[in-house]
């Protein structure tokens, strides 16, 4: 028997609206497909009426896990369009707080795996021990989730000596105990029989599908915006792109962890080579008519900015290319022929962050299973009616 | 191989084709060709050169023309194929035969630019939502949004 | 692989001080430069409007109450502030007109009650005996 | 006064009134348990330590809006959570605590009531199963297939292991199982890999991670419960929570050798020995991931039945080289 479950746009598997429409077979998906638009906030239409500044605010906003590196993206296009070199030790400091967002956002991700694989005591674990580069950023920056620590010409914040060697600290704890994780994760039977062997996209489908980031290089492709195309300070740091060749969920986990090693490496060389001198040079506030492309790896992979200006001190287009939506296609490949089980692991896999859409509701009749499609406004007439008409609670019995 | 060889071979390979070449930067090469050529020209650039990824197709309004740019990238370089079509006729090839992951950006292109793709696998809107009104298009720049004034009880300020 | 792999971790943990705190009651510190809740110091302000036109969130609102005695009103809307402490970098003024403060428990049920406002005269800045390069177009209202 | 001890003894103790506060407890404990091995605080501020956190819970849904799925069997939906809530009361009631007499078979302890309780703790799964189904909701019936599907693993090594110490003793009685074990407690230490292997399934018949997976949230929402709301969830969480008592009684009633010394010492034993039990349970759950549903039936099929069968084995040469 065939039918249709809708996981999304409200599900505990999805910690944002997507929805994901399985036709299923028993315990197996034979089809999937996605439906994105219940979060859309038309960030770019919003970037063409504000000004370079505000927009470094907006595009952080775009995502709460990865919003430096939309900020990061944006600013580093926006100072090719001024002209403008920013400092070297303001440079310094923006790539590593990007470092260690992307430590953040694996960790979080590490976290979320455990959780939708139903292990919560790992979830707890890696959460906890998150909290210490949560705290340090919020030392750096003055926050915990929207660093605001882009300026366009450099950061707003520079760090001093006592915060460096606490950085240093933390990073030490946390490189022992992503050792243990590491560990964890390969050695405990019941996480590992979940993760391996699921969600397989072989090599040839992740580059036809155009995936990006942990989930390609899970499948042996070794793109890396860092690598490929260095932006900024990354030509002068020693790293190495993690991947792996097994080409499922478990892959994804060791080439995230493989890649939080790697940035503890990399956020340790920075603080030893962090140059002196000014953080950031004054932007001017208008930037002449041209285009740039900005490329950066994000925590989920490459974010792409495409920026026009056409002379004022409003950006004429301003195009946001998130790594998730690259992801998507991929996705339906991972998830055919998986079990129903395996859908939050799956799709977490990716990483998701899903920060394109709007609001509709599907109601689905459960006598005939006909679909009707509900807009908000209608819904929350709805809504009004049915409480106008209810019982007053003040009357309602108490049970006992 | 580096940017300007590439760009050499392009020039060559592509030689009634390529209507304008730049090279603003270090692993940016723009390159403009006509609409009926863009197939074969991303076609070329996939098979002779590598160019598998596409990281994103970008729409811009120019007023009378709507101008598409493809992001191609391989881990040397990036190239963007740029297209002009008219705002009266605005009707471009798909590639998502040639790049089977370009779906998602074609359907989002289609939803907030109102240009048709043609020969596009799977045609159904993507981020709009489903009660969207017909011939509204949130990126062409004659399409303002109007902010409905925000009700707090008791006013602003 | 090896069965019970997390044991000694659980068992280690299990009569140690929980990780979490006991939050309403006890509180954590906030870092020294956190960035909670946006106040002016109306001594200090020019009403150069710097911060109103870089808000993201427009959420600084200025408006004339008296032309000619120049006082003028500001209210910071904290239901729409998203704490980016772009206006604090904007002011031109040194000190710093605008500035944070480290409070963030501000949730409230009425969004009035989020609302700050100030009602000042204008501040004239004598000038410094050297003549500032930067914050001065900064300074020029905006017409 | 028989009629009055009778009475008192379904309504107070061990009855309903000592069920309803024991199993919050134990489920306070379960879950003070699972955070404190989790390093975080569980329920704190709720009567002294979180006690009253369970049954705060409780008065919390009773309290809550009651919906029936329009498309439900409203007869069916509603009656379940009773009836659920009943046989396992009633499955409390055989656990010999209080009020056995061993030479003279009664009404809660007759020969062959180990083989009752067993079936009264298979009943509540059924129910879930027709909970799930009569909901109509498709998270739920997934739910309700995986339930069955569930019971055909864990069942048959449940059964055996937890009749192998009752074979030993030579009895169909939990009370002379007990007390056979009392007199002597060596005996108990053969039966360890029963006791393990009846620790695992009784796991995955309370549905607890790692066998949580008919009511897995993030795989599909709250599988057999996703319809269900107020009272009925509250009845049905009562269920669950008395089933855990009931269960880890019977574990140790079985292997733990019992509850002796009447009613106050009987009931520190029987605390005691049905907290380690359920310790151990929060021990598993917060050790393991959720497995798959055919992982489950791998694992019970190649791993639980042959330990079963062969602990068996061991009793029964045990009991050949005894006699």
């Amino acid at each position: 028997m065939k039918f249709q479950i809708p996981i999304g746009p409200q599900h505990p598997a999805l910690k944002e609206p997507i929805s994901l429409r399985m036709t299923v077979e028993g315990e197996i998906i034979r089809d999937a497909d996605i439906r994105l638009g219940y979060n859309h906030r038309g960030v770019e239409k919003l970037a063409e009426e504000r000004n370079w500044t505000q927009n470094i605010y907006l595009t952080e906003r775009i995502c709460g896990i990865c919003s430096h590196s939309h900020t990061t993206c944006y600013v580093q296009g926006v100072e090719k369009l001024m002209e403008l070199a920013p400092p070297r030790r303001g440079l310094y400091i923006r790539y590593l707080v990007g470092e260690l967002e992307r430590v953040h956002s694996h960790l979080l991700w590490l976290g979320v795996a455990g959780h939708e694989a139903g292990f919560d005591s790992f979830f707890m674990y890696v959460w906890r021990d998150r909290e210490i580069v949560m705290d340090l950023l919020e030392m750096i920056s003055g926050n915990r989730v929207h660093y605001a620590i882009n300026a366009i010409g450099g950061v707003r914040r520079d760090i001093d000596d006592a915060l460096t060697a606490k950085i240093l600290e933390g990073i030490a704890t946390l490189k022992k105990r992503s050792e243990y994780y590491l560990q964890l994760g390969a050695n405990e039977p019941s996480f590992v029989a979940r993760l391996a062997g699921v969600g397989k996209l072989p090599k040839e489908r992740a580059i036809a599908l155009c995936a990006v980031g942990p989930t390609t290089r899970a499948s042996g492709v070794a793109i890396d915006v860092r690598k490929d195309d260095p932006y900024a300070v990354y030509d002068e740091l020693d790293f190495k792109v993690a991947t792996a060749d097994t080409c499922d969920v478990l892959g994804r986990v060791v080439v995230r962890v493989l890649e939080v090693f790697e940035s503890y490496k990399m956020i340790e060389q920075m603080l030893h080579s962090l140059p002196d001198g000014p953080v950031a040079v004054k932007a001017p506030r208008k930037a002449k008519p041209n285009e740039v492309v900005s490329r950066y790896e994000a925590p989920r992979g490459e974010n792409i900015h495409y920026i026009k200006s056409n002379g004022s001190d409003k950006p004429e287009r301003l195009k946001v290319r998130a790594p998730t939506l690259g992801n998507y296609p991929a996705t339906v490949e991972m998830l055919k022929n998986g079990f129903i089980a395996d859908i939050p692991l799956i799709f977490a896999a990716i990483d998701p962050c899903i920060c394109c859409a709007e609001r509709a509701v599907t109601l689905v009749n459960a006598r005939n299973g006909e679909e009707s499609i509900t807009s908000f406004g209608d819904l929350r007439r709805r809504a009004l009616a049915g409480h106008h008409n209810a019982p007053l609670k003040g009357n309602a019995v108490w049970p006992f | 191989m580096t940017d300007d060889e590439l760009i050499e071979k392009i020039r060559k390979d592509l030689a009634g084709q390529a209507l304008e070449v730049l090279h603003p930067d270090r692993r940016r090469i723009f390159l403009k060709v006509a609409p009926e050529a863009l197939v074969s020209a991303v076609r070329l650039l996939r098979d002779a050169y590598g160019f598998t990824h596409l990281s994103t197709i970008s729409g811009v309004d120019k007023g009378e023309t709507f101008e598409i740019l493809y992001h191609l990238a391989t881990t040397d370089t990036t190239v963007h194929v740029r297209t002009e079509i008219p705002k009266s006729h605005p009707h471009v090839e798909s590639i998502t035969p040639i790049i089977p992951g370009a779906i998602l950006y074609e359907r989002e292109l289609q939803d907030m630019f109102g240009l048709s793709i043609d020969h596009i696998p799977d045609p159904r809107p993507l981020v709009l939502p489903d009660g969207w009104p017909a011939g509204n298009y949130p990126l062409r720049k004659d399409w303002k949004f109007e902010r409905p004034e925000e009700i707090i009880p008791g006013g602003k300020s | 692989m090896k069965i019970a792999a997390f044991l000694p971790e659980l068992v280690r943990h299990l009569f140690k001080k929980p990780a979490t705190v006991d939050y309403p009651f006890k509180k954590l510190e906030v870092p020294e430069h956190f960035r909670g809740t946006p106040f002016l110091r109306p001594e200090r302000c020019i009403v150069c409007r710097a911060c109103e036109r870089d808000c993201p969130a427009e959420a600084i609102e200025i408006a004339t109450v008296n032309e000619a005695e120049k006082t003028f009103r500001m209210v910071i809307h904290n239901d729409r502030c998203i704490h980016c402490a772009q206006c604090v970098d904007s002011c031109p003024t040194d000190p710093k007109a605008m500035d944070m403060d480290i409070l963030f428990e501000i949730a409230d049920f009425d969004r009035h009650k989020l609302k700050k406002d100030w009602v000042y005269a204008r501040a004239v800045i004598k000038p410094k005996p050297a003549p500032p390069k930067a914050p001065a177009p900064e300074a020029a209202p905006k017409p | 006064m028989a009629v009055l001890r009778t009475l008192l003894y379904l309504v107070v103790y061990p009855g309903l009134i000592f069920l309803f506060f024991y199993s919050t407890f134990c489920e306070w404990f379960d879950r003070k348990v699972y955070a404190r091995l989790q390093n975080r605080m569980g329920p704190t501020h709720t009567g002294k330590f979180g006690l009253l956190q369970p049954i705060a819970d409780f008065v919390k849904l009773l309290a809550k809006e009651d919906v029936v799925p329009e498309a439900a069997d409203k007869g069916l939906f509603t009656v379940l959570p009773i009836v659920g809530l009943a046989i396992v009361s009633t499955a409390a009631l055989l656990l010999p605590v209080w009020n056995f007499d061993l030479s003279a078979p009664g009404m809660t302890s007759f020969s062959g009531d180990i083989i009752v309780v067993l079936y009264l703790l298979s009943l509540p799964t059924l129910i879930l199963f027709l909970a799930a189904w009569s909901s109509t909701n498709l998270f739920s019936t997934i739910g309700g297939t995986r339930v069955l599907t569930m019971l055909f693993g864990y069942e048959v090594p449940l059964f055996l292991s937890v009749l192998s110490p009752a074979i030993l003793a030579n009895s169909w009685r939990l009370a002379q199982i007990a007390a056979f074990y009392q007199r002597r407690p060596l005996l108990i230490l053969p039966n360890l890999l029963g006791f393990l292997i009846a620790v695992v399934a009784v796991q995955a018949k309370l549905e607890r991670t790692p066998f949580d997976i008919p009511h897995a949230e993030t795989e599909i929402v709250g599988g057999t419960f996703t319809e269900y709301s107020g009272k009925k969830l509250a009845l049905f969480r009562l269920m669950m929570d008395i089933e855990l008592v009931v269960s880890s009684g019977l574990l140790a009633a079985v292997f733990l050798g019992g509850f002796p010394g009447g009613a106050l010492l009987g009931f520190v034993s029987f605390a005691i020995k049905t907290l380690f039990v359920i310790f151990l349970l929060a021990l598993l759950r917060a050790m393991t991931s959720r497995i798959r549903i055919d992982q489950v039936i791998t694992l019970a099929w190649r791993y639980l039945a042959p330990l079963a069968v062969l602990q068996l084995l061991i009793v029964i040469l045990l009991k050949g080289f005894l006699s």
